[in-house]
């Protein structure tokens, strides 16, 4: 039975589907937690949208470039064989499909793959900043989320109700209970969390989800 | 004839009512002395392009905080609460925009493009307020959006020289580097001392000076 | 009476259309001779399709840069205050309005405004380069140009008959017998060559020109 | 994984009957040595995206007498006499495109953009063979033509370091950034010895990193 808080069974499980080089772009909230999970010996370049690839540790206290922040506003350092760029090439990466991975946060997301993280109806009108070029354009769409709100319905929706983000545009949805996959098919339970049944998983989800003979358990 | 001024004739070209695009990322590239400059001088209803709007107290909030802004285009307002209070009194208009849709349309201004074909917001509010409209191109949906050219841009660049090459330092480029081909006047705030021409690598500049019209040079640059 | 030749005629009137600081790209033949006819006091930058703005004179030989040419294939050098950059962003300066002036040579140029100067009908086909985007993009377009050819016809036509390098795009033809606007209402005869009369240059052009009552000579 | 490789076991990524992004102007920042090993190797049918193709010696046009091209797409072959009379017995085709537009072709490809809208070429031969469509967008008449990837782009740079991070020099540039965002694959050929990571001054990068999937060091380099 795993130690790991709910968060970190997300974003390690996250952590280890990247492979040695892949160019990952991080949203806030529960995504930030993913680089402190990724294997040794394999390097992950971290994208930001306001133009930075290897964007390292937060600047020492005295430190700060005035000129470098990352993409939350913190005066962060560059790592050896990193660079900045301008906005125009930082989202030709994001939108040509050159970002292997975007894992974002969700306030909704369903097994269309729909993704509504940007807009509250009636709340605050923040924008969605380039999380809708980052849904459109990233290889793989991750949503790293816990399994239900604070309200106890599932995050995991036959179908979004929010403002989206995106249109049919998620690859993969991990929480602390399953990882799932939305296929063409439907979205199939690949894997269940630390010590959880596939059973669990399915009563605890409001929307349908394809169920395989054999669903493994997260292998962290 | 010296592309170097004084502040207050710099911002002399911007009038109220004009369009203007501003640099920027979270305050960073933001010219904050132009922004304080246009506040002392009162301007109103300016139509503003910039990536977010900073906080009530750096980088393009201060000009709303100021009440310098009848229309707001950009990406993020996450920290100006003042934003939804203005749009709901009608005294502000906002455009909410993708961030690379923003930048792609500036550029389409700048370099002479029809405008921008994105698959970036198709079934989104983006289509449903008709800020783009979908069209079908080589066999794909697309959201067209047309160019978004200014009458300035205000820009922040870490050295220039006195032609006006511009060189940005990390993060501090952003926006700015596509904002000053789209503008009929552009206007940079230049941190470090202006320098003679050939004391820049000719292969490191990123905005070739005959784009840029004005420099200042910023306080305390000299020091 | 001037001692000029007539390309020394043309390209000394198109150099003093320029004025302090202006951004020119020059095509290739007869417009290579304007930069040494620009005035004491003008700097006019230079600018190259392959990527610079600012290019000086040849290299000197045993100096060249392998990795620097201008858009003629010769080994240039760079000006104090100039600068290099990729082909996209040399075309937004061509395409985006940011070129004052633009010179090109002329097959044949027309009272409408429009151009051919890249393909002759059933000779070689060498491709357009970077013409059709220059007398789009640039703010002027200026034709230096004999104003006969070869055979004794007039360069400037009422109709090209070759394919065109764009339509309704030159704003002035510079001969060593005339300058003319093309304007809305049709091509106006501003200034006669040295010791030209407007009924001269009228007849020696196959096309109808607009003969204001006072045209001066170019003041050269 | 080192992305360093031998000249051989790179090329042996090219096949014949692929499209191919060649950068280059003139010549300048093609990588010659490329060149010579796809020819070695007898690779035919390949479709070349290319500024130019260079003269019977040097750059793309060494490819185009070796027999290894089956389409052309450029904007100028005036040094290459073999194009017309290969057109003319059928055995090459050949696209000839304004040299602003074949650049933002490339880069619609590899920045996730529909296709272009541009003016350049309107009415002209461009047009008339249906290689631009003509549309109305935003109350101005334009040309549309759709993006242009490669399966493998081949790319000079000055320097490079292990990440793959690319500066090139003074006009080596002209097409080589851009294509380096348009292909599957893309193989860069250095002129300076490559350096560790951290010697590059992060500022002065032209192509990130992780665009670049294969460096091979030039002939020489190490002298």
């Amino acid at each position: 039975m795993s130690q790991l808080g709910p968060k970190d069974i997300i974003t390690k499980r996250i952590a280890l589907m990247f492979k040695d080089g892949d160019l990952v772009n991080l949203g806030v909230g529960i995504p930030g937690l993913v680089p402190k999970h990724v294997p040794a010996g394999v390097t992950v370049w971290l994208h930001a949208e306001n133009g930075i690839i290897g964007s390292g540790p937060p600047a020492k206290p005295g430190k700060e470039d005035p000129f470098f922040v990352d993409a939350s506003k913190l005066h962060c350092t560059i790592l050896p064989g990193g660079c900045t760029f301008d906005t125009t090439l930082s989202f030709g990466i994001i939108r040509g499909g050159h970002l292997d991975y975007t894992v974002l946060g969700a306030l909704q997301v369903d097994i269309e793959g729909n993704l509504a993280n940007w807009m509250v109806p009636g709340g605050p009108l923040p924008g969605m900043g380039g999380a809708m070029d980052l849904v459109t354009g990233a290889k793989k769409v991750v949503v790293a989320t816990t399994h239900s709100s604070k309200d106890g319905s599932s995050k995991i929706m036959k179908r979004c109700t929010f403002p989206l983000t995106g249109v049919k545009v998620v690859d993969y949805i991990v929480t602390e209970l399953a990882l799932v996959e939305i296929t063409p098919e439907g979205a199939v339970l690949r894997e269940t969390g630390p010590g959880v049944s596939a059973e669990e998983v399915v009563r605890l989800t409001d929307a349908p989800l394809i169920v395989p003979k054999s669903v493994p358990q997260m292998a962290l | 004839m010296s592309k170097i001024k004084p502040l207050e004739e710099a911002i002399g070209h911007v009038k109220s009512g004009m369009t203007l695009h501003i640099g920027g990322f979270y305050g960073v590239g933001t010219p904050d002395e132009f922004i304080g400059e246009i506040i002392r001088h009162g301007i109103k209803d300016l139509t503003v392009v910039t990536n977010d709007s900073g906080t009530p107290e750096e980088g393009v909030g201060r000009l709303l905080y100021a009440g310098c802004i009848g229309k707001l285009i950009l990406s993020w307002c996450g920290l100006t609460p003042i934003v939804p209070e203005l749009v709901q009194k009608g005294k502000l208009e906002l455009e909410l925009t993708p961030q690379g849709t923003l930048a792609e349309r500036i550029r389409a201004a700048g370099y002479g493009l029809g405008g921008v074909l994105t698959r970036t917001g198709l079934g989104t509010i983006v289509e449903e307020k008709g800020l783009g409209t979908r069209i079908t191109v080589n066999g794909t949906e697309c959201l067209y959006h047309p160019p978004l050219k200014a009458d300035v841009t205000l820009t922040e660049a870490y050295m220039a020289d006195k032609n006006g090459n511009l060189i940005f330092r990390r993060t501090q480029n952003n926006f700015n580097e596509v904002m000053c081909t789209a503008a009929d006047m552009v206007i940079a705030s230049v941190y470090k001392p202006i320098v003679e021409m050939g004391e820049l690598h000719p292969d490191a500049v990123n905005v070739p000076g005959p784009l840029v019209d004005i420099l200042v040079q910023q306080k305390g640059a000299l020091s």
